[in-house]
């Protein structure tokens, strides 16, 4: 599992999660502080709204969801965080590799 | 930046035990654009730093990868270093090889190879970043303290006293707040009067304060160090210059029957009135809705009757902006009323008052002038009951948390009351007594052995009024349950601390956050419990949850030693890790389109207007601007920008795109 | 048959990186392949695509002048994702070179005529490679006058060569700045270029002018040149479109029906006059 | 007239048979889903029955709308190139309206002067076009005015034209040839027949030649902004026409390696010219549109004397807001200069 | 259609306005937008069933602001798109004379406030097609749905017909020419097409004013319009947020609520 940080949840934007898939990732976690206490005040509500509207454009369009995992986890939460990690790798492994996409990377060129 | 140094640490065992660093600094080695790559036991340590050092200068190199712990732990500390040795500190980032390689996994090749990896996604990234320098912002050394209270009157105090200048804003004609109406004060029963006048007069007095009293903030723009707060003073309708406070107006004005705010509604007052005797500044104020002038055109007594002839019946209010630096909050609180209870009539009965309405009958300067009568009949109670937690740690009242001074003043009401009527019975209905602070707890006792002040652990779930008494019908839960029924003379509800009037109204003038019953929300309950989350506004006292006067005057010398801090400097620096909306040379301007739904992304109110001119002076276009003062770098409005015109300063699309593909 | 595949680039070691002004570079580049090393040849006024691989490429002219062999140079600004790409790079790296394209300075037409090179600010490097050509031939041709201006003095290109030419005889170096560019040790002239031009009192008769440089300028230039009784045929300028495949294939730097990246960059006035303004 | 046979319908599914078993696809307009477009077919009866034209044009075949041209990777110090072998398969273009067999050659014209484009002529070697003359045209088509026709052979290597029972095969070229000898009885010695009469008849709508000379005076006229202004500058027109040869060179690599990828690309895109410094030589959809005509009506005759256009309508009915080609040019044609 | 033409022949005369933007017949039985800038060119405007385009589009375009004031022939869809434009601050009142017309009656509006209130009388309707082609959508499993998608857009060549003839893709910079980062692939293979699709649906959300310009715009017929009304729907249900239905901007994605409902976030 390889990290990208960043400031807030606000500051995800879709196509990060989009490059990840195009980059051969076979899962996705997209994760940060929970709403209400945020440290920029309402950074989590806007990704949280942008979460729901990207999640629904991505299973109309097909994409296998199982793969992208949406959780609120604060920087106190360690354990949690670790068990969550866990959970997810072991759930994408059992997926397997995320072949319905790779497909589709490196198709339609002549 | 191609130039790019590795630096790889062990830290002790924490990484070493299950990476291998010397493999990982070799295979760093062949990343494109590194040039130096070493590992060292311990990267943070002096000899860690200084070795750093020395392969920048050496080497010339332009960018810094160390690979170690958490950034938020070492970032500053290597950010510094690699300023010193003559880069810029922000081309240095940091790989987090403990939190997120060596802590997780065993001892092995794979956990080598992901630490390696997780280097060469630090070393793209460093290769799109860009030079940054603190941003400079010039700071206003003038503080605003809105709210005249004892907790508003200590900052202004301590922030004048640091050398600067200071505007205290208060609501009422004059400033000493809820403190002003209190008869004694717990623990020590030192008359609230005594102690707190003469810091209102030395706060009047000081050459660094201005004391603007009837004026409330209006508008408030600009960002920290550099507010433009809107200030309207009501018009007190006389003019302050010539009054002498003489008070003649006071004894002629023929209107005397107003309820007065300042007892409670326990007494009256004349239409030109100062709330209270001590009251700073000394001017009376004529209160336009009672004023029969104002009804019906005719008296002007107090006209006449004014040696100095100050009053000004066509005073307008005035509006005046003032430049500010730093402002804190210290609006106080204010008390549930009695009516706020079916159980007890409604508040119908009149003899059935609130914990401030007690403290002015108690009080000398009070409308009984301290003697103990019941508001009903004036007779003297024999009787009286004090019911703790009235409204508070009450879901059904909206009100779910302790207002934490109840338990204090009903101990202090009830000895004041055994010290005025030796004869009388004093009962306290309580759940819990919560008596944490200094010589608190042994005060309550003191209540209990010595003024033999019957407490009663129990709710009281009814009161109704039978010939001239007040039936009290409780519990005493100590006792089984047992029902208890008192027939009083008089009840005092200790009733729950809740946000002043109009407090959601001023926090969304401030652009400051409050929670959901009105109080103003701290930065972090724990780290930064004096500061807002808007740059540059603080906060003191009961407007951030009820508190008594101890830690609200301690609350006060924090939020001011704050401010005093932040006018220490000539400008104000701050991390430059914040959004920029683009620019480009003519026609283009930019790629936003100035749609502004960033706008409503940014929670600091940060991004502004900024209007392109033709040379004619013609608008060509409306763009948006970060002003990098506001912006606290979350990067909200970046991720909402469809055009990608905004980019977050050291998490710019560029490095996150770098990283991605290197995944 | 099966032909050579017209977009594979030559790939070019980074033999010197020369730092012109805050954001543009010059680059000596090296062939790897030996055999195109030897085979490699180019006229002055030709051009080429320059890769950075991994970001694409991007156009600018061989500012180096051809009689000088087993290298060419080129001198780019820093404006796009190619170029930023390629400032990144350091001696010893690799990059890409397609190439050489377009059309070419007619020297042999110059031959016994008087010279006149004006150049302004990024717009140098073109003209560098046909002046060296020049001054390696130089008894090809009478007096050689260069007039180069920039914006400012720390926006000067080649300042090495500059002061080459300055201290040659055989050479008449007028530079100047922008008003407002010069530093208080600047000797050169101060003004913008059409005005320097005018004053320089050149006679068009048998002289022929090379004009390079922003649009604004070369628009304000050629009336200058005109009065001075440059007749279209002598003006000599070279064209700066969006080009991708530098080959007449891509249909992307077309002014009127004249392809840029074939029947240019080189043209004359004259030309230029027949095409439509469209670049 | 090249040598013409007489070809049954029967002998049609023949020649098929005999196509497949020397290994060629065989590609050819088909019904999907309402819309007609090439697909491979193994017999004549998988082709779309009456249809007047595919949408996409048959140049996909030649010039893919994405083909890698090289790949490299990059290591510490080195790059690799490696040069890009195009997938040409052998190919039977069944089907094509002559307009669009005659457009190869306009494509042919710019991917091979001076240099070669070794893509295109790897694809094109591996071509046989059997074209099919038209028997119904639409308000969009003016082949007539573009010196083409209805049944003109120019760029089949077989023109077929539908008659009684079958098809008047004319093989205009040795790869036509080539074919016939396949099966060569499958194609009756054919008797003369008047193809004007069978195909559509499609009305002259302007004076080309007159058009094309008036066209350099009329550069900076209005009438070219006036048409411009509904149209939105997508790519439909570029992307549908048979003729329309731009293309964009695109990288896409990640630190290891990486690969040039030739895609289509369009005149009527604002950023075709845009500058980095974002001065833009065409800042109007005027300047574009006029660029458009300008290249087909104007600088193919006086570059490669022939014109860019084959008059197909394909971009008249493929644009989003009915720019009509054929309407605009009639309306440039009476532009007084 | 005659009110309209007399209204704008009136608006045309008087100078009010410099042209009048409506509908005419095209090649065979299209219909196409037509700028009428003399009084003469007016007979042209014709306005029936087949008249659907959002003519929204154009009152962005730099050459026709560089018109002068314009009168539009607006159907709902362009209503709601010109709304929506003046809530993005891309036009101010007055800049257009909206000749609103709705199932035969004109009404000439030409401020954000009238068109608002004109606008809430008629509730938008999704129409049937549509309406069962996503249901049909919604009824396939991810798989098939995947499928179905890499099908389509397997034909999809970039020409960026949908993305030019929708009235809320103004942006002279887009996404797609950004190539610092280039996030979105130029070429128009698999990968390429998925994510510029994506990313349009994205941008669409919430904005989208449902009129499906953008699938009868594609030549090669790919119903990217289910894309965008499925997202608008999307955000409709989950913030019951409408694009061009307020003259201030209310757009789901740059706001919030502290509770939205959601239950997929663990």
């Amino acid at each position: 599992m390889r990290v990208l940080r960043v400031p807030c949840t606000g500051r995800i934007d879709y196509m990060m999660v989009l490059k990840a898939l195009h980059k051969g990732a076979d899962g996705v976690i997209v994760s940060g502080c929970h709403p209400n206490d945020c440290h920029y005040t309402s950074g989590n509500y806007h990704a949280r709204r942008r979460w729901m509207v990207f999640k629904k454009m991505m299973e109309v369009m097909g994409v296998d969801m199982r793969r992208i995992t949406f959780s609120w986890v604060s920087a106190a939460e360690g354990a949690r965080w670790a068990q969550l990690v866990n959970e997810v790798t072991d759930q994408v492994r059992a997926l397997g590799p995320y072949t319905e996409f790779r497909q589709v990377i490196g198709a339609g060129i002549e | 930046m191609s130039r790019i140094g590795v630096f790889t640490c062990h830290c002790g065992e924490n990484i070493g035990a299950t990476v291998d660093c010397v493999k990982v600094a070799e295979m760093c080695k062949d990343i494109p654009g590194v040039v130096h790559s070493v590992e060292y036991k311990y990267m943070c340590s002096d000899p860690g730093q200084r070795q750093m050092q020395e392969a920048i200068k050496e080497h010339k190199l332009d960018g810094v990868v160390v690979a170690a712990c958490s950034p938020r732990m070492h970032e500053p500390t290597f950010r510094r270093a690699a300023g010193d040795a003559g880069i810029n500190p922000y081309m240095c980032e940091m790989a987090n090889l403990r939190e997120h390689c060596s802590w997780v996994h065993e001892k092995g090749e794979a956990t080598t190879q992901k630490a390696a990896d997780l280097i060469r996604v630090l070393v793209e990234k460093v290769k799109h970043n860009e030079p940054l320098h603190p941003i400079k912002v010039p700071v206003t050394r003038t503080a605003m303290v809105i709210g005249g209270g004892v907790g508003g009157i200590q900052v202004a105090l301590d922030i004048a006293n640091g050398g600067h200048k200071v505007v205290l804003v208060e609501k009422s004609p004059s400033i000493g707040g809820h403190m002003s109406q209190l008869s004694e004060t717990f623990p020590t029963l030192d008359c609230s009067q005594c102690i707190l006048t003469p810091r209102m007069v030395e706060a009047a007095q000081h050459p660094n304060i201005t004391l603007m009293t009837y004026s409330e903030v209006e508008k408030v723009d600009g960002f920290i160090g550099n507010f433009k707060v809107t200030v309207r003073k009501k018009a007190r309708k006389l003019d302050e210059h010539l009054c002498t406070g003489c008070g003649l107006c006071i004894q002629k004005c023929p209107n005397k029957k107003i309820s007065d705010e300042f007892n409670e509604g326990l007494g009256t007052r004349t239409a030109i009135y100062v709330p209270f005797p001590q009251a700073v500044p000394n001017k009376p104020v004529i209160d336009t809705l009672n004023c029969t002038y104002y009804k019906t055109g005719k008296c002007k007594v107090c006209e006449k009757m004014c040696p100095t002839n100050a009053i000004r019946f066509d005073q307008e209010d005035e509006l005046v902006t003032l430049d500010i630096g730093a402002i804190v909050l210290a609006t106080g609180f204010k008390l549930m009323k009695t009516d706020a209870f079916p159980e007890y009539g409604y508040g119908k009965h009149k003899d059935i008052i609130d914990g401030m309405q007690f403290e002015r009958l108690a009080s000398a300067s009070g409308p009984t002038s301290g003697v103990m009568k019941r508001p009903s009949d004036g007779r003297s109670p024999e009787t009286v009951v004090f019911i703790a937690c009235s409204g508070s740690r009450d879901r059904a009242k909206g009100v779910p948390y302790c207002s934490k001074i109840c338990c204090m003043y009903t101990a202090k009401h009830a000895m004041l009351y055994k010290h005025k009527v030796h004869s009388g019975k004093a009962y306290v209905f309580y759940m819990d007594i919560r008596a944490a602070g200094k010589d608190y707890d042994e005060f309550v006792r003191r209540a209990i052995e010595e003024d033999e002040v019957k407490y009663i652990r129990g709710r009281v779930s009814k009161i109704y009024e039978e010939d001239g008494k007040l039936i009290v019908m409780g519990a005493d839960t100590l006792m089984g349950g047992e029902p208890v029924v008192i027939k009083a003379d008089m009840v005092v509800l200790a009733t729950a601390v809740q946000s002043n009037d109009r407090s959601e109204e001023l926090a969304q003038t401030l652009h400051v956050s409050y929670d959901s019953y009105g109080f103003f929300a701290e930065a972090h309950p724990k780290l930064r419990p004096v500061e807002t989350n808007t740059a540059g506004i603080f906060l003191a006292g009961a407007c951030q949850a009820p508190r008594d006067i101890p830690e609200t005057v301690a609350q006060a010398s924090g939020a001011a030693a704050k401010v005093v801090g932040l006018f220490s400097n000539e400008e104000l620096t701050r991390e430059p890790i914040v959004a920029v909306v683009n620019r480009q040379a003519a026609p283009v301007y930019s790629t936003c389109v100035g749609c502004f739904i960033c706008q409503g992304a940014c929670p600091y109110q940060a991004i502004e207007q900024e209007e392109i001119m033709a040379r004619s002076g013609e608008v060509i276009m409306t763009l948006a601007r970060i002003n990098p003062g506001l912006c606290q770098g979350c990067g909200t409005c970046v991720a909402t920008c469809r055009t990608k015109a905004i980019d977050l300063q050291g998490f710019s699309n560029e490095q996150l795109y770098a990283e991605l593909m290197t995944l | 048959m099966s032909d050579k595949n017209i977009y594979l680039p030559y790939l070019m070691r980074i033999a010197e990186i020369t730092e012109e002004s805050p954001a543009v570079k010059t680059f000596r580049l090296e062939f790897i392949d030996e055999v195109a090393a030897q085979s490699f040849d180019f006229k002055t006024g030709q051009f080429g695509l320059y890769s950075a691989f991994g970001e694409g490429e991007s156009t600018f002219c061989i500012a180096s002048s051809p009689t000088r062999k087993g290298y060419i140079e080129c001198t780019f600004r820093e404006v796009g994702r190619v170029t930023a790409a390629l400032a990144d790079k350091e001696v010893g790296d690799i990059v890409g070179f397609r190439g050489p394209y377009g059309n070419v300075f007619p020297l042999e037409d110059w031959k016994g005529k008087n010279l006149v090179f004006i150049a302004g600010g990024i717009a140098l490097p073109p003209l560098r490679s046909v002046i060296w050509n020049c001054l390696d031939l130089r008894d090809w041709f009478k007096d050689i006058t260069v007039v180069y201006g920039a914006r400012s003095v720390k926006d000067l290109v080649y300042k090495r060569e500059l002061k080459e030419w300055s201290e040659r005889s055989d050479i008449k170096l007028v530079t100047t700045v922008d008003p407002g560019g010069e530093t208080p040790d600047w000797q050169g002239k101060v003004g913008f270029i059409p005005p320097v031009v005018e004053q320089l009192g050149l006679a068009a008769e048998n002289t022929v002018a090379i004009v390079c440089g922003p649009p604004i300028m070369i628009k304000l230039t050629l009336p200058v040149l005109e009065r001075l009784g440059f007749p279209p045929e002598a003006i000599f300028t070279t064209l700066e479109n969006r080009m991708k495949c530098g080959l007449g294939k891509c249909g992307r730097c077309n002014t009127g029906s004249s392809y840029v990246c074939k029947d240019g960059p080189v043209y004359t006035l004259a030309e230029l006059n027949e095409l439509p303004a469209e670049y | 007239m090249a040598n013409t046979y007489n070809l049954s319908h029967e002998s049609l599914k023949g020649l098929f048979g005999s196509l497949r078993r020397d290994g060629r696809r065989i590609l050819a307009p088909v019904d999907a889903a309402g819309r007609v477009e090439l697909g491979e077919v193994e017999a004549p009866s998988q082709v779309a029955a009456d249809y007047l034209q595919t949408i996409l044009s048959a140049k996909e075949v030649a010039f893919p709308k994405v083909e890698r041209l090289l790949s490299y990777t990059i290591a510490p110090g080195r790059v690799d190139l490696k040069d890009a072998e195009p997938r040409a398969l052998p190919t039977v273009l069944f089907g094509v309206r002559p307009c669009e067999a005659k457009a190869f050659g306009a494509l042919d014209a710019v991917f091979n002067w001076d240099y070669r484009d070794k893509f295109f002529n790897a694809r094109m070697e591996q071509l046989a076009v059997i074209g099919l003359s038209c028997t119904k045209a639409d308000e969009a088509c003016f082949c007539t005015s573009v010196g083409g026709g209805p049944a003109d052979a120019t760029g089949s290597d077989i023109l077929l034209t539908p008659i009684e029972g079958g098809y008047l095969a004319e093989v205009c070229t040795e790869k036509g040839a080539a074919i016939r000898a396949l099966a060569p009885d499958l194609f009756r010695p054919g008797n003369g027949v008047d193809k004007a009469a069978i195909a559509a008849k499609v009305q002259q709508a302007f004076d080309q030649p007159a058009l094309t000379s008036q066209l350099p005076g009329m550069f900076e006229n209005e009438v070219w902004a006036d048409q411009a202004l509904r149209c939105i500058g997508c790519g439909a027109c570029a992307f549908v026409c048979p003729t329309c040869v731009c293309f964009d060179i695109q990288e896409e690599a990640d630190p290891k390696k990486g690969e040039r990828l030739r895609c289509w690309d369009s005149c009527g895109f604002h950023q075709f010219t845009l500058h980095a410094s974002g001065h833009n030589p065409r800042e109007v959809q005027g300047a574009r549109w006029r660029q458009r005509v300008y290249h087909k009506f104007s600088y193919y005759p006086e570059r490669y004397d022939m014109l860019g256009c084959v008059g197909c309508g394909k971009c008249t009915r493929a644009c989003p807001v009915d720019m009509n080609l054929k309407e605009h040019l009639i309306e440039a044609a009476g532009v007084k200069a | 259609m005659e009110a309209v033409i007399q209204r704008a022949k009136e608006l045309l005369e008087q100078g009010e306005v410099k042209a009048v933007l409506g509908y005419a017949k095209g090649t065979g039985s299209a219909r196409r937008p037509h700028f009428a800038r003399q009084a003469g060119q007016l007979d042209k405007l014709v306005m029936d069933e087949a008249c659907v385009q959002n003519l929204a589009v154009y009152v962005t375009k730099h050459e026709v602001k560089k018109l002068g004031k314009v009168a539009v022939v607006a159907l709902p869809v362009t209503q709601r798109a010109i709304l929506q434009l003046m809530a993005e601050r891309q036009l101010r009142d007055g800049s257009l004379a909206i000749l609103a017309v709705d199932d035969g009656a004109v009404k000439e509006l030409d401020s954000a406030s009238a068109l608002e209130e004109h606008l809430a009388l008629k509730a938008q309707v999704l129409n049937a097609k549509d309406k069962a082609s996503l249901a049909d959508l919604e009824a396939m499993d991810q798989g098939q749905r995947w499928a179905y998608w890499q099908k389509e857009l397997s034909r999809c060549m970039k020409c960026y017909a949908c993305r030019n003839t929708c009235p809320m893709c103004y942006c002279d910079h887009c996404t797609m020419d950004c190539n610092r980062p280039q996030w979105v692939p130029v070429a128009s293979h698999g990968i390429g097409n998925l994510e510029y699709h994506m990313v349009r649906t994205m941008h669409l959300a919430g904005r989208c004013v449902e009129c499906g310009d953008c699938g009868r715009a594609c030549p090669v017929g790919i119903p990217v319009h289910l894309l965008t009304i499925g997202a608008e729907e999307t955000v409709h249900e989950l913030f019951g947020q409408r694009a061009g239905h307020k003259a201030k901007l209310d757009y789901a994605l740059s706001t919030f609520k502290t509770d939205d409902k959601e239950s997929f976030i663990r």
